[in-house]
């Protein structure tokens, strides 16, 4: 029967305690020093120690978010997992525990704030004169929460160091560091109630998505001068243990899974926003691209220009981020509530089209080799194209529209073709 | 009723300094009577001024009442204008009255 | 990347998702391994990080050694779900690593450098029957891919589109595939026999259609599909255009850095030709373009005079071809720079109203705002030699003072008391100028006429900038003021604004942002633009002090206040 | 004049506490403008109060001037008054002052 699961700090004393898990945890962590795995592998005595550590707690130890000790507790997880997983990993498992609470409980929350009579007239619009602006109404609600006041004040004064007016230039540049720190802070001492609605707030018009995308202070805390390349992004992150925690949190929980309903792994929209937020105030800070309030975009501060061989893989790590399905409609679940979603259907994702165009709003799913019939065309260089004859021969009845359709048809005699955007 | 904390929601705009913002925040002032906390001096003092033993000079009257004044205030306040830009600003709240 | 790659995977990772109730024996995914030549054939294994001890889930699989082909050994039932560990969640994610080796390759599989990860989910559901899967899913998979091939590769299958785990659950229905060419994508099959090239295209985009016959219906589903081409730097650097560039260094000697735009390749390391003292030369690589850059090291005298050319050797020494090497050039001409002043004499008028600190004027030699790494002192010398101790006086009431760029000077006000007296009209200095590191030389006649006369003096505060009204700041004086008189800036009283209402001495030079060396010598000159101390009132501050943006009125005493203007007259003592 | 400390020398009756005793000291007292030590707060209120989004209430208007007031005292004065008794008084005279 499986292991019961221990946090990892414990599980490192109770190997401590064991002689011999303690000498064998000790040969891994030189076996690791040289951080090459398969020297490791070949040496017989690191094999051992792998063996011996692999039937010990530390096997499969977790942690827990905001735990005491938290740091720790992740770099004992990292430091035992180097060695047991292959390389680098595109997808790294997460050192969290699971958040268990469903997503209908935090949309709860979230529907509760409005009938909050400290916050109910809040939530209303709180101004029938203006627009309605719920991120407006959210920073409202943190103004009148002394902590959150406090904490808010304390990020922004912080990062908002640019004071400069005239020339626009900086006079005191800010201090990356240190404002991710105080927007950590933030995130950990203040009530979800008030840092989601500040977040995740749902706009009708640009005002209220530009108030949102502000949120994070993105001029200190998410941008740069120069974009790094996602992939060095990625190895930054990874260096860090708390980076490279949330980051495996992220894929963990955000990982768009389309057979299922909210397109989130385990239905659970709370686990990927928490897995979000964990991510802000650390290198790999995302934040919404622009001030759409219709398509939201999330992404890290990065691009895939010159990444030269790794194109694809950079491909394919940014739109984790930025074609995340699970992420948007638990962003949009939060704002208008778990089944209210305009988007409760799941958005399939289109990669893009080529690196440097922008990815279709509109989404299309995306091929995988296994869906091909036997004596369907099994697509290849140009060579054999031709030799699998008509079936690949280019389709010059039908032209490439700008929006990818569908096309249903009923099967009459006469083959019309009907266009369909795709579900 | 007795000089202590009151406070009111107003927009960032409401408060008069000039930034632009519809962000609300609960501004606290401090208000109310301080006739209780008068001293020896007090009393001396208005006795001097009423009898003329006071030379008055250009800067005026000297004051023979304790004020209600905030003895401790919010250290910042931070908001988004409607230009999208971050302020900060200093001691606009009050954050503990008293008589002095 | 050199030759020496033999086989490799067209992607970098493999998904595929399975369910409860897989049958043992069905397809999961469909891997492929292009070859390094035409009989080149892969054989392919699955490998564990530990061969010793596997994960406890790597009997559920096998793959074919020949066909590439994942399959599944065991029917999954409900128990391997939960076996996998006691979390809640509802998906497990299971990692296999596969490899492949060339078929002539004696090795008996893993341990070799060639492998992908294949990450396969396990759903804790039953397999979806035909009508509770979307056609859309029974085309495509969830997942995206972008695949790569290597250029100058002989051809091969390199990518399965339908997928395997979906191949036999709709029986009555027919899929097929085909490309849409459209206009917006090149034709794919332009010269299908030759190997792709990549320094002839790099991407290439195109639309999948892949048509389901249902019973009753006809659907086609589009999808774009991008391939990337790999680069094996098979080609040499070049130069498009002329392989010579000319550099001047003339008013700017300082660390300067020249960039040029001259080969066009995937460029390998360069070094440089010869290091001469004063340049040196690094390259800045992007990934298509070599910027080779040059850049001056240290300073260069003023008086310096010479030309010489710079040749830089590129050579691409991953490059196989024997051509690697490229020559470029560049002829450096460093000019002399004279210091003289535009013109012989100068004259500035001073009122004598003037207070002290009131700014006269600046004083520059010919083309000194271009000047950079060229600092140049300036000196006034009364040129009467013979003149009586009254005349003397009267010169001490102007002074000199360098700017902060180190190439100009400031005229200003320093004592008023020549100011009143009659006598002193018409001041005639020799301003001197001297290049400070080779002392080079320039003099011109300065000549400052003194105009008006003074009236009495007035009880008014020593700073402009105490006053908050029109009235009295126009009818007062204060340091730094040129007219006598302070002079009053209405804001357009809009928020807090760089536009806002104050009193200053001149408002030519306050506020203006920045706080220049005359308003350094003396806070009460300009506190808007040099305070350091706490503003009151809606404000932003300045660059590096002062006030940028104010509220209403700005004034300043001991500290420096902005509020709108009906604030009031008096305060308590009223 | 900024808000500073200022005396008068007078007899213990003049003080108007009710002692009789011709005894003469020095009684300081705070006197003077504190228009410099204004804060946002004072700014603000006064707006607000201009503006009229305060409740006014029974206990008078809230004060948005500092107050030019004592901030410590001389502890005691003692004296013989005029039936040779001796007294003890608190807090009279002013030993600091600030604007608060």
């Amino acid at each position: 029967s499986p292991r019961t699961q221990v946090d990892c700090l414990k599980a490192s004393d109770m190997c401590n305690q064991n002689p011999q898990c303690s000498s064998r945890y000790r040969i891994m962590r030189q076996c690791l020093v040289g951080k090459d795995r398969n020297t490791m592998l070949a040496n017989k005595e690191c094999q051992v120690a792998l063996e011996v550590l692999q039937e010990s707690p530390l096997y499969d130890c977790r942690c827990k978010r905001g735990m005491k000790k938290e740091l720790q507790c992740l770099q004992s997880y990292w430091s035992i997992h180097m060695g047991l997983t292959e390389g680098e990993q595109f997808y790294e498992t997460s050192p969290y525990e699971p958040v268990t609470i469903l997503h209908s409980d935090v949309f709860r929350l979230a529907s509760i704030i409005g009938m909050d009579p400290a916050t109910a007239k809040a939530n209303q619009c709180s101004d029938q004169g203006k627009p309605c602006n719920s991120c407006l109404d959210a920073a409202k609600a943190c103004n009148l929460n002394d902590t959150c006041k406090k904490q808010r004040s304390h990020y922004i004064s912080t990062c908002n160091k640019d004071t400069a007016v005239q020339t626009g230039q900086r006079s005191e540049p800010c201090n990356r560091k240190r404002c991710h720190k105080a927007l950590r802070l933030f995130f950990d001492r203040v009530q979800t109630e008030y840092t989601y609605r500040m977040l995740f707030c749902p706009c009708r018009d640009t005002a209220c998505a530009e108030r949102r995308r502000q949120t994070i202070v993105p001029s200190c805390a998410f941008e740069e001068k120069v974009k790094p390349n996602c992939l060095e992004l990625r190895k930054t992150c990874r260096s860090d243990p708390l980076c490279r925690s949330r980051l495996a949190d992220f894929h963990m929980n955000c990982q768009t899974t389309p057979h299922s309903i909210t397109n989130c792994p385990n239905e659970n929209y709370q686990a990927c926003l928490t897995s979000y937020v964990g991510l802000i105030g650390s290198d790999m800070t995302l934040n919404y691209v622009d001030a759409s309030y219709t398509n939201i975009t999330i992404s890290p501060w990065c691009t895939c220009r010159s990444s030269g061989n790794q194109e694809e893989e950079c491909e394919k790590f940014l739109s984790d981020f930025r074609e995340n399905t699970c992420l948007r409609n638990a962003i949009y679940a939060f704002g208008y509530g778990p089944d209210s979603g305009p988007f409760a259907k799941p958005v399939a994702v289109t990669p893009s089209l080529r690196p440097d165009v922008e990815p279709v709003s509109l989404s299309e799913p995306s091929v995988n080799q296994n869906d091909i019939k036997d004596d369907a065309c099994v697509f290849s260089t140009c060579a054999n194209l031709k030799e699998n004859g008509p079936k690949c021969n280019l389709s010059n009845d039908y032209l490439c529209k700008d929006e990818p359709k569908l096309i249903s048809m009923e099967r009459t005699t006469k083959k019309e073709v009907e266009e369909e955007g795709q579900s | 009723r007795a000089c202590s904390l009151r406070h009111v929601d107003v927009t960032v705009s409401d408060l008069g300094l000039g930034y632009q913002s519809d962000e609300t925040l609960r501004f606290k002032y401090c208000s109310g009577g301080c006739s209780t906390h008068r001293r020896n001096y007090d009393i001396t003092l208005e006795y001097m001024k009423n009898a003329g033993f006071l030379k008055a000079d250009k800067s005026g009257k000297p004051r023979d009442k304790p004020c209600c004044r905030p003895t401790a205030y919010d250290k910042d306040i931070s908001f988004l204008d409607n230009n999208n830009r971050y302020h900060t600003i200093h001691n606009v709240s009050a954050r503990q009255c008293g008589c002095v | 990347m050199a030759g020496s790659v033999a086989l490799y995977f067209p992607q970098r990772v493999y998904m595929e998702s399975v369910y409860v109730g897989q049958q043992a024996g069905s397809p999961v995914l469909q891997l492929h391994a292009m070859a390094d030549t035409e009989q080149e054939r892969p054989r392919f294994f699955l490998c564990w990080s530990n061969m010793l001890k596997p994960q406890h889930y790597s009997s559920w699989f096998t793959l074919d050694e020949n066909t590439g082909i994942l399959s599944m050994n065991k029917t999954l039932d409900w128990s391997d779900f939960s076996g996998l560990s006691n979390t809640s969640e509802t998906v497990k994610l299971l990692t296999l690593t596969a490899e492949a080796v060339p078929r002539t390759h004696g090795s008996s599989g893993c341990g070799g450098s060639l492998s992908v990860p294949i990450l396969i989910s396990f759903i804790s559901a039953t397999v979806p029957t035909c009508n509770e899967t979307k056609l859309s899913r029974i085309c495509y998979p969830e997942k995206e891919f972008i695949p790569h091939i290597m250029e100058n590769r002989p051809p091969g299958p390199f990518l399965q589109l339908q997928r395997l785990t979906h191949k036999d659950l709709c029986p009555n229905f027919t899929i097929t595939y085909n490309i849409d060419s459209g206009i917006l994508y090149s034709p794919i099959c332009s010269n299908c026999s030759s190997r792709l090239d990549r320094e002839e295209k790099e991407v290439y985009s195109f639309d999948l259609v892949c048509t389901v016959t249902t019973e009753s219906k006809l659907h086609r589903y589009f999808v774009p599909l991008v391939v990337n081409i790999y680069d094996e730097d098979d080609s040499p650097p070049y130069v498009n255009g002329t392989d010579t560039e000319e550099i001047v260094i003339e008013f700017n000697r300082m660390k300067v850095r020249w960039f040029f735009v001259f080969v066009t390749s995937l460029c390998g390391s360069f070094f440089a030709l010869f290091n001469c003292k004063h340049i040196t030369y690094t390259l800045y690589v992007s990934l298509l373009l070599c910027f080779p850059e040059v850049i001056l090291k240290t300073n260069i005298l003023a008086t310096e005079k010479r030309f010489f050319q710079l040749d830089y050797l590129v050579n691409d020494t991953t490059f196989p071809g024997p051509k690697a090497t490229l020559m470029l050039h560049f002829n450096i001409t460093l000019r002399p720079v004279s210091i003289h002043f535009p013109s012989a004499t100068s004259l500035f008028t001073v009122s004598r109203q003037s207070t002290a600190f009131a700014q006269i004027g600046r004083v520059c030699v010919d083309n000194c705002l271009k000047f950079h790494g060229i600092s140049v002192v300036y000196r006034l010398v009364p040129a009467e030699k013979n003149s009586s101790a009254l005349e003397r006086s009267c010169y001490t009431a102007v002074g000199i003072t360098p700017s902060s760029s180190d190439i100009s000077a400031v005229l200003y006000i320093i004592h008023t008391e020549p100011l009143q007296q009659p006598e002193c009209r018409k001041l005639h200095f020799t301003l001197e100028a001297q290049e400070k590191k080779t002392q080079l030389q320039a003099k011109t006649e300065l000549v400052i006429q003194f105009n008006g006369n003074r009236s009495l003096e007035d009880d008014c505060p020593l700073s402009c900038a105490k006053h908050r009204r029109r009235w009295p700041c126009e009818t007062c004086g204060g340091l730094g003021a040129p007219t006598g008189r302070c002079q009053w800036r209405q804001g357009n009283g809009k928020g807090v604004s760089k536009n806002y209402s104050t009193c200053s001495p001149d408002l030519r030079t306050c506020p203006d942002g920045h706080c220049d060396v005359i308003e350094r010598k003396d806070m009460s000159i300009c506190p808007q633009d040099c305070t350091t101390k706490p503003i009151i009132g809606g404000h932003e501050k300045g660059l590096l002090q002062g006030i940028g943006a104010g509220f209403g009125t700005c004034y300043c005493t001991d500290k420096c206040f902005c509020e709108n203007d009906n604030f009031p007259m008096c305060d308590d003592v009223c």
